[in-house]
């Protein structure tokens, strides 16, 4: 268990510095992503499943949505 | 109950006006004037009526009340009267002008205003009253667009920095001794001490220093009457600057008290003595910086000031004599300044809005009833026996004189000076001389403004000759400050070294003029020519040369302007700028970069946490 | 009780919001309704107000919703501080829907109408809540609608501004969030009244880093000196309107909301001295921005900041009169300012632009609209007889009460901000009235759905400034409330 | 040197934010608030999850405050978007064949997913807001999948908004006009607990909120994706 837990904690900090320092936007918005989906996991983990649907369905899917759709109106690379 | 008729009268025919303007301009006048002369009708009906009354309790449960004393009915009737005279000059000066409607409700406000001001029984409907005469002068002051502008931003903005001192001087009255009305102050200032009594007269010396223009605060004061309507001029003038002796007589005398306000301070450097000399400055500079100016009314501006001193400088000397000139000057000067700014006024009208002493002169004959108004006001103005400000002026020289101060006896006398020299070219350059051709056919004087200047001009002789009228009243309020009364006869005043009577004066006067006049009669033996017909070693004078009347004080010009400049004007007009540049790098703070902001959003939550963890301040 | 279930202080929040969601229903029913649905919300919401307001004057009455007892349900403290400002909003919300009616015609009007009703009602529920996540709640709809009205012109500056404000007033918002975070963390508890009780016997210090977190968060919001670059901006590029109510009621309910936290909550009393000149400080830079101010939207909009900096320091004398003049000066503002915004509305719109100069000559075009907005001038600069010189009356005395140095000293500063002020209002009214050429212009009066309104405002600014009393009847309650801690926890959790 | 600044200031503040957290013992409970919603919310409420309690009871007030949120920033949006035309129709490629059956197929069971979760609220962990995120997923998945053929009806979603928040205000005003007057007091039947018709007012809220919730989320998809 621990193990699972230190993995994703660690894999949620690689995701959450990546998406600080990538220069593509597009890429940035998968690694937040991922930070929430990894979140959505560790709510689970913490028994609190409700937390994380929403994180999983807001978080995860509409947020991102949201991002792409403004890179998409704007540009992809960062200046 | 007359009294809350009184203010009721005053406030609701200023918005009746206003109102009755929109279905007529005629109405409006006819309204406007019938209010006017109810005022005077309802005020003399008060003479020697004493009351008190509380007008309501609504003002955070402080009663306003308004009362009724020989002070308060003395100022009254003056403002009612010059009022009433004004509005009948300005049904015709005002006739062709846009926005009448405005004008007379601003006139009447303004009247009603400093009506509320004398009768204000307590500190806080005097401010009101106060602030409302302010504002709604500097409306009037801009009415005439263009040069107005700036004068009425700097009055007004001077006017808020007074009423800033005051209200912060009421406050802490109120705080003081848990009381506005202005009777019970009285009672509880026996219980203060001396300092908090010098700053409320320091800072309420600030107020009606700037109101009646005392010398480093003046600077609005040229610009504003010159450049208001001149009706206008002559209330602004008349009584409303003089609302600041009013406010002076009731700071040092009633509210202070006598005994302490001339007690202030050791020799030299006490309150009253510092005033006085403020006065004297007041008296000698504007007064031959009046003799500089080329614009007739910016010349009785000046002396507007200048007289203004010879008041401070009688009421700050502290005795019953000084007090009655005083005041007495506050009155005469009211009567001859509104008659001079009516008289140039109406050349102004005439003249479509001339009043350049250089372009002007020889109006003696196209406007008698002008001149005689104009001979009249600076006859009052100088001084010259059988005028009013004779006897003011004998008062105050006596006062000084008597009072062994030679130095302000010296000033007062070369402001006099002054005022002959200046006031000489003003008549001169106006009425006498040569008229200019295209002024040949001015327009008539109509009989409106005639009659104030009929009527101010007998004022003027009335009250030179039988100052006893107005002198009676003014010793009733002189005994209510706590001063020996005067012996005053209707004919003069008598005091320990000497009485002025004037039906001596009077008689003697009247003989030397007769004899003169027939000395003159049988002597005379000029022919009049015309202008152009004359001839200068057999060539004809070129026509612009003609008016010898121009740059009349060139030399003296010349030597005085460089010591005769404002100073303190420049200083304001310094501090505004660098306000004004202060302002606009202030504003740079808003840089428009979100960034920027965002770091002032974070160092202050960082500043604030590190002080309390780091240093625990809070 | 029972009578007064009917007029439950709740309704004030509940009907709004239910006329809210109703509002897109009936706007495809009729689009011409949609408009009133605002002015019938504020109509129904100050009779209420103004219905409870007497009887919460001796006795605040607590709405517990759902019925549980506080601390464990949300609790409404209707007090007399929260019934005068809901009255206010209620009352300012009327009257700019009513001039709102004619004058929005562009755009998503729907939605602004929405918008505009979400925007009060949130600032309803931040001066009626006793619990604090709740005000959290009914401040996130006070910004988001002030965010989007911001932008509902739909110009560029506009959309700047409102970035600008998003961006800032999320920041504010998350540091409010993690202040009320913290708190819930050491204390377990959301109630105001039970914070309040647990934190006069806590002593770590660390509880005033919540506290700051709030207080940041807030008074982005309030518009306090560093906090409040966002203000000009927006408020000068949204409609009329909406800057109405921006300047006159969401800066207010911010720093309400920062008072509450400071007096209720932690009752901080040495922090008041830096709150203060804080204050004067924000007094002194708002004025001077605007005095350099060629728009004239800014111009009002930097009046803004310098009243509200007038009236941080009101509140920080934390005296029974000052805490009163600052309510005071809160109510006198919030008319004064929805005046002149109201008034610059109708005057931009017809000469077409911002500038100060173009408005030469509208004294003449306009007539009522001008002589409005020459009267909210004054009240705002503080001359009798209108309401700004009641409250700045109070608030002076207030500072010299207490015969401090520091004190009379900062209201000194502060009285010189007022006349930097009445330098560049006196300026405009001279604008307005005397500038320009003599030619009659043929007159452009605002139409009657936008005078009505104005000429109530103006009626209150002098009936208030000539008769304070009416007001101070409620003012000494609420400043009591405001500054009695014990009483307000004993009248919560009883 | 303004990112040194900024640095430094965010270390201040994560200082002062960590010596506030010292001060809370992690995982003791310490909250009296939370242990009375543990021990008495079964009783007070009747639901099974004890959230879905505290969200739809015990603070519903805040729930009524963040359903309006969500409206307003759908509104806002709709607001702002409607005054910046800049609408340029971009060429997109068509959605594989098995990418869009796929998503149609997907479409009616996470739909019916979202229901399961609103309605079970007071069941089982979730409710209207998670319900209506899964729905609006579904819309999102159908905009992404087919482009341009399945668009939600603005009328439909208009209805359900409205009709979602009026529901939530009205049964708070019901329950201020009867049983105890109190605004959103729970004034209806218990029931039995744990079983689908219990727990009183509740299981109505969340259905209103998740129609709510789920009009609104779609909303917004759908204006931005219609914008770009």
């Amino acid at each position: 268990m621990i193990v699972i837990v230190t993995f994703l904690i660690v894999a949620m900090l690689a995701a959450a510095v990546s998406a600080y320092f990538f220069r593509d936007l597009l890429n940035a918005v998968i690694a937040s992503c991922m930070v929430s989906l990894i979140a959505a996991v560790m709510f689970i983990l913490l028994h609190a499943p409700d937390v994380a649907m929403a994180e999983a369905s807001i978080g995860a899917a509409l947020v991102t949505t949201v991002f792409v759709i403004a890179i998409r109106r704007t540009t992809r690379y960062e200046k | 109950m007359s009294l809350e008729l009184l203010i009721m009268f005053a406030f609701g025919g200023a918005f009746l006006t206003y109102l009755a303007g929109k279905i007529s301009s005629k109405l409006r006048d006819i309204f406007a004037l019938l209010c006017s002369v109810a005022l005077v009708v309802i005020v003399s009906s008060l003479y020697k009526v004493e009351t008190t009354i509380t007008l309501y309790n609504g003002f955070f449960g402080m009663p306003l009340s308004m009362r009724l004393n020989p002070m308060a009915w003395f100022f009254a009737i003056a403002i009612v009267s010059s009022s009433a005279l004004v509005v009948l000059y300005s049904m015709s000066y005002m006739k062709h002008r846009e926005r009448t409607d405005y004008y007379y409700f601003m006139l009447l406000l303004i009247n009603a205003a400093m009506l509320a001001i004398v009768l204000s029984g307590d500190l806080v409907s005097f401010f009101i009253s106060w602030e409302i005469m302010s504002w709604s002068t500097f409306l009037l002051i801009s009415y005439n667009r263009n040069a107005a502008l700036p004068a009425g931003i700097k009055y007004i903005v001077m006017s808020l920095i007074g009423s800033m001192c005051m209200l912060v001087g009421i406050i802490s009255i109120y705080t003081a001794f848990d009381t506005i009305t202005i009777s019970e102050i009285v009672q509880h200032m026996a219980t203060a001490t001396a300092g908090y009594k010098l700053f409320l007269l320091i800072i309420f010396s600030i107020t009606f220093g700037i109101k009646n223009a005392v010398v480093p605060l003046h600077t609005w004061l040229p610009d504003a009457y010159a450049e208001s309507p001149s009706p206008f001029s002559a209330v602004l003038s008349g009584m409303l600057t003089r609302m600041g002796i009013f406010g002076f007589l009731l700071i040092m005398f009633v509210m202070v008290g006598a005994e302490n306000s001339l007690h202030m301070g050791r020799g030299f450097f006490s309150y009253h003595n510092i005033l006085a000399w403020l006065g004297a400055i007041t008296i000698v500079i504007p007064t031959f910086i009046a003799m500089l100016q080329n614009d007739a009314k910016k010349l009785l501006a000046w002396h507007g000031i200048g007289q203004g001193g010879y008041m401070i400088v009688g009421i700050a000397f502290g005795t019953s004599l000084g007090l009655a000139g005083g005041i007495f000057h506050t009155l005469n000067h009211a009567i001859y300044i509104i008659l001079l700014f009516l008289s140039v006024g109406a050349i102004e009208y005439s003249t479509n809005g001339l009043r350049d002493l250089n372009s002007l002169g020889g109006l003696f004959k196209k406007m008698p009833i002008a001149f005689l108004g104009g001979l009249l006001g600076i006859c009052g103005l100088i001084g010259i026996p059988l005028t009013n400000g004779f006897v003011s002026k004998w008062l105050i020289y006596k006062t000084l004189i008597l009072g062994k101060a030679p130095f302000l006896a010296f000033a007062t006398l070369l402001g006099t000076w002054g005022t002959i020299l200046s006031v000489y070219k003003f008549l001169h350059n106006l009425y006498l001389g040569q008229l200019p051709q295209e002024h040949q056919n001015i327009k008539k004087t109509p009989l409106a403004m005639q009659i104030p200047i009929v009527i101010l001009s007998l004022t003027i002789l009335v009250f030179g000759i039988l100052p006893g009228l107005p002198l009676k009243s003014i010793n009733a309020m002189i005994v209510s400050f706590g001063f020996t009364p005067l012996t005053v006869s209707i004919w003069g005043i008598s005091s320990e070294t000497g009485t002025l009577n004037m039906i001596n004066i009077f008689s003697i006067l009247l003989v030397v003029v007769a004899i003169f006049w027939l000395i003159f009669q049988a002597a005379r033996k000029s022919t009049a020519v015309d202008q152009y017909d004359n001839y200068a070693a057999g060539a004809a004078i070129p026509k612009d040369k003609y008016n010898y009347t121009v740059e009349f004080y060139a030399p003296f010009y010349r030597m005085a302007t460089p010591y005769l400049r404002d100073i303190f004007d420049m200083l304001y007009q310094k501090i505004a700028r660098f306000t004004e540049f202060a302002c606009d790098n202030i504003r740079k703070i808003y840089t428009g970069y979100v960034s920027d902001y965002i770091i002032y959003i974070i160092l202050f939550l960082a500043l604030l946490i590190s002080a309390q963890l780091k240093w625990s301040v809070f | 009780m029972n009578e007064m279930s009917i007029l439950d202080p709740v309704l004030l929040i509940a009907i709004p919001l239910g006329l809210a969601f109703l509002i897109p229903l009936l706007g495809l029913v009729s689009k011409k309704i949609v408009r009133w649905i605002p002015v019938v919300g504020f109509l129904f919401n100050g009779i209420v107000a103004l219905l409870i307001l007497p009887h919460v004057l001796k006795q605040p009455i607590i709405v517990k919703i759902g019925g549980f007892v506080p601390p464990f349900g949300i609790n409404l403290y209707a007090g007399s501080v929260g019934m005068l400002l809901a009255s206010l909003i209620a009352i300012t919300g009327f009257l700019v829907s009513i001039y709102a009616v004619k004058y929005i015609t562009k755009g998503a009007e729907q939605k602004y109408h929405i918008l505009f009703l979400l925007l009060l009602t949130g600032a309803t529920g931040v001066v009626l809540t006793g619990d604090i996540f709740n005000l959290f709640v009914f401040f996130e709809i006070l910004c988001i609608s002030s965010y989007a009205l911001v932008a509902y012109l739909g110009t560029r500056s506009g959309l700047e501004a409102s970035i600008k404000y998003l961006i800032q007033g999320s920041i504010g918002s998350s540091f409010l969030l993690i202040g009320i975070g913290l708190l819930y963390g050491q204390f377990g508890t959301l109630n105001m009244a039970d914070l309040a009780r647990q934190i006069v016997d806590y002593t770590e210090p660390s509880v005033f880093v919540s506290m700051v977190f709030m207080i940041t968060g807030l008074g982005i919001e309030a518009a306090i000196f560093p906090l409040n670059a966002w203000l000009p901006d927006a408020h000068s590029s949204a409609p009329s309107s909406v800057s109405a109510v921006l300047s006159g009621i969401a800066i207010e309910v911010g720093l309400y909301a920062v008072i509450r936290v400071l007096f209720t909550i932690f009752a901080v009393s040495n922090f008041f001295i830096f709150f203060m000149v804080l204050g004067v400080l924000t007094v002194l830079i708002g004025e001077m921005s605007a005095f350099a101010q060629k728009n004239i939207k800014r111009m009002l909009a930097y009046s803004s900041i310098g009243q509200i900096g007038l009236i941080v320091f009101a509140f920080s004398i934390s005296t029974q009169l000052g805490v009163a003049g600052g309510l005071f000066q809160m109510v006198s503002h919030t008319l004064g300012k929805a005046l002149l915004f109201l008034c610059a509305g109708y005057m931009i719109f017809r000469t077409g632009s911002m500038e100060i100069s173009s408005l030469e000559g509208i004294g003449k075009k306009m007539p009522i609209t001008a002589l409005c907005f020459t009267i909210g001038t004054f009240s705002i600069v503080g001359l009798p007889p209108f309401t700004g010189f009641a409250s700045k009356f109070m608030i002076i005395r207030a500072a010299l009460a207490n015969g401090e140095l520091l004190l009379q000293i900062l209201i000194g500063l502060v009285l010189v901000g007022t006349i930097i002020e009445g330098a560049y209002f006196f300026k405009i009214i001279q604008t307005i009235y005397f500038k320009g050429a003599h030619k009659t212009d043929n007159r452009e009066e605002a139409p009657v759905t936008a005078l009505i309104p104005m000429l109530i405002l103006v009626s209150f600014i002098i009936v208030i400034g000539m008769f304070p009393n009416i007001i101070d009847k409620v003012l000494q309650p609420a400043a009591s409330e405001l500054l009695d801690q014990v009483k307000y926890i004993g009248s919560v959790l009883g | 040197m303004r990112k040194c600044i900024g640095i430094i200031l965010l270390i201040i503040i994560a200082w002062g934010i960590l010596t506030s957290l010292q001060t809370m013992p992690f995982g003791v409970s310490r909250a009296k608030v939370a242990n009375h919603y543990i021990n008495n919310g079964k009783d007070e409420t009747g639901a099974a999850n004890i959230v879905t309690s505290v969200v739809i009871n015990y603070r519903a007030f805040d729930t009524l405050g963040e359903v309006t949120v969500l409206f307003l920033s759908a509104i806002g949006l709709g607001a702002v978007l409607a005054t910046i035309k800049t609408r340029e129709k971009r060429d997109t490629e068509k959605a594989s064949l098995i990418l869009s059956t796929g998503c149609r197929f997907l479409f009616p069971p996470i739909i019916l997913f979202g229901a399961y979760i609103f309605i079970h609220g007071h069941l089982t962990p979730g409710g209207g807001f998670q319900g209506g995120a899964i729905i609006a997923s579904a819309f999102l998945l159908m905009y992404l999948g087919c482009h341009g053929e399945k668009r939600l009806n603005d009328r439909c979603s208009t209805f359900s908004e409205s009709l979602g928040g009026l529901a939530f205000v009205i049964i708070g005003l019901i329950g201020l006009a009867v049983g105890t007057h109190y605004f959103l007091n729970n004034f209806m039947p218990l029931g039995k607990f744990n079983t689908l018709l219990s727990a009183g007012v509740i299981p109505i809220i969340y259905i209103a909120i998740g129609f709510k919730v789920g009009a609104e989320l779609s909303k917004i998809i759908d204006l931005l994706m219609e914008e770009s």
